[in-house]
């Protein structure tokens, strides 16, 4: 699947976007994340305050307990400060 | 009939009277229109620039579900969102809400839930670049927009 | 510092690009601006205008006085109210107010009180001339309006 | 003093404004109203239903049983419908 990384959680992975192919054992949002956080370090700084990470499958806000089943692109940003 | 609802993501500036013209031009049942413009604001002196970053695609989408959501809750005649992007200097716009009706009621109070639910659910974020510091710093997300979206549940 | 206070009551039309520059140019501590404008609205196509009345004098002293009593309640940056007179029709904007302020918050309440304010205190009256009837109505006032602007007391 | 009349009081009237004397047993706006009201059937019809009436002394809202007395200005108007 698609993986998508916004503001400081882009900053601190490096890249804004890649090709991810995880586990069949990770199956919700909250599995993504800390197979993720378990890559390297840039990962685990990015990922390391997970009550501050939000998340959308294919475009739509999506809680950590969230399957992804099916899901084709799952984006990780932090909590929005637009308006 | 569903109101008129126009949502655009873009880097460039808009023009209020523009927008509105979208929604007033050649009708003469609308009683009210009421428009919010959100600023570059610049505490002290030290605001550079912001920086504004979103998730294209998605952006427009959550726009288009929360202005369902108010077409759902008032009887609103059309709505206008338009949400920048890039950079923007102290000063600019940065977002604009329109909201025409037949009475007043339901277009104040559709612009303010807008804004309200924009500000926690939209996929923007803004990092601030303040004079003479390299690099700039990401905006917190403030408990009191969740809290200005909570109060319309229920 | 009292607010920048802008109150006109004229028979032209306005711009509400301009009426916003009066408030913002320049400036660089504004958050939020929110603009209401009232507009002639026509219900089933038989108005062919309206023919507004004011008592000169009065009608600006108190807006200015409702506009002072918003500036007291809610910390505004700027507030702007143009209201016309004469003919209008159907389709043309009657009424605009500005606020202008830091937060959305005082923004958007200190308009929506404007609005309810004026309708109960400013001292202007509506007649309806309909197509082939003459002469023209009066409009009535509205209970709904009264409880509008008594909901700001207390 | 100066007598100003508004939209329909005024039409009843027919007139907009006017200079009047009142005996000095008019004390308040609602005995300037009833005084007015027994000049002629004008008068008697514009101000016929004196709950419908609104008043404003010196361009400032008064109330029916507000003293007149230093005003140079009284004002007869129905509810406002502006805005």
């Amino acid at each position: 699947m698609r993986a998508l990384y916004f503001a400081w959680i882009r900053e601190r992975i490096g890249k804004a976007e890649e090709e991810i192919v995880v586990p069949e054992t990770v199956v919700t949002v909250a599995d993504v994340i800390a197979w993720l956080s378990g890559k390297d370090e840039c990962y685990a700084a990015a990922f390391e305050s997970t009550k501050s990470i939000r998340a959308a499958l294919d475009r739509t806000h999506a809680r950590h307990d969230a399957p992804i089943a099916g899901a084709r692109e799952i984006a990780f940003f932090p909590p929005m400060t637009g308006g | 009939m569903d109101p008129a609802a126009i949502v655009r993501v873009q880097a460039e500036p808009f023009s209020i009277e523009a927008e509105i013209a979208r929604l007033t031009r050649g009708r003469t049942d609308l009683g009210a229109v009421v428009t919010f413009t959100g600023l570059c604001r610049d505490e002290g002196g030290a605001l550079a620039a912001l920086e504004i970053e979103h998730y294209p695609g998605m952006a427009e989408e959550e726009i288009g579900r929360v202005v369902a959501e108010a077409s759902a809750r008032w009887p609103l005649e059309g709505v206008v969102v338009v949400h920048r992007y890039g950079e923007i200097l102290p000063g600019d716009p940065i977002v604009l809400v329109v909201t025409a009706g037949r009475h007043r009621g339901e277009a104040f109070a559709a612009a303010s839930f807008l804004m309200d639910y924009l500000k926690t659910k939209a996929p923007f974020w803004k990092k601030e670049h303040r004079r003479g510091a390299v690099p700039g710093d990401w905006v917190a997300a403030k408990a009191e927009d969740d809290a200005a979206a909570e109060k319309w549940r229920g």
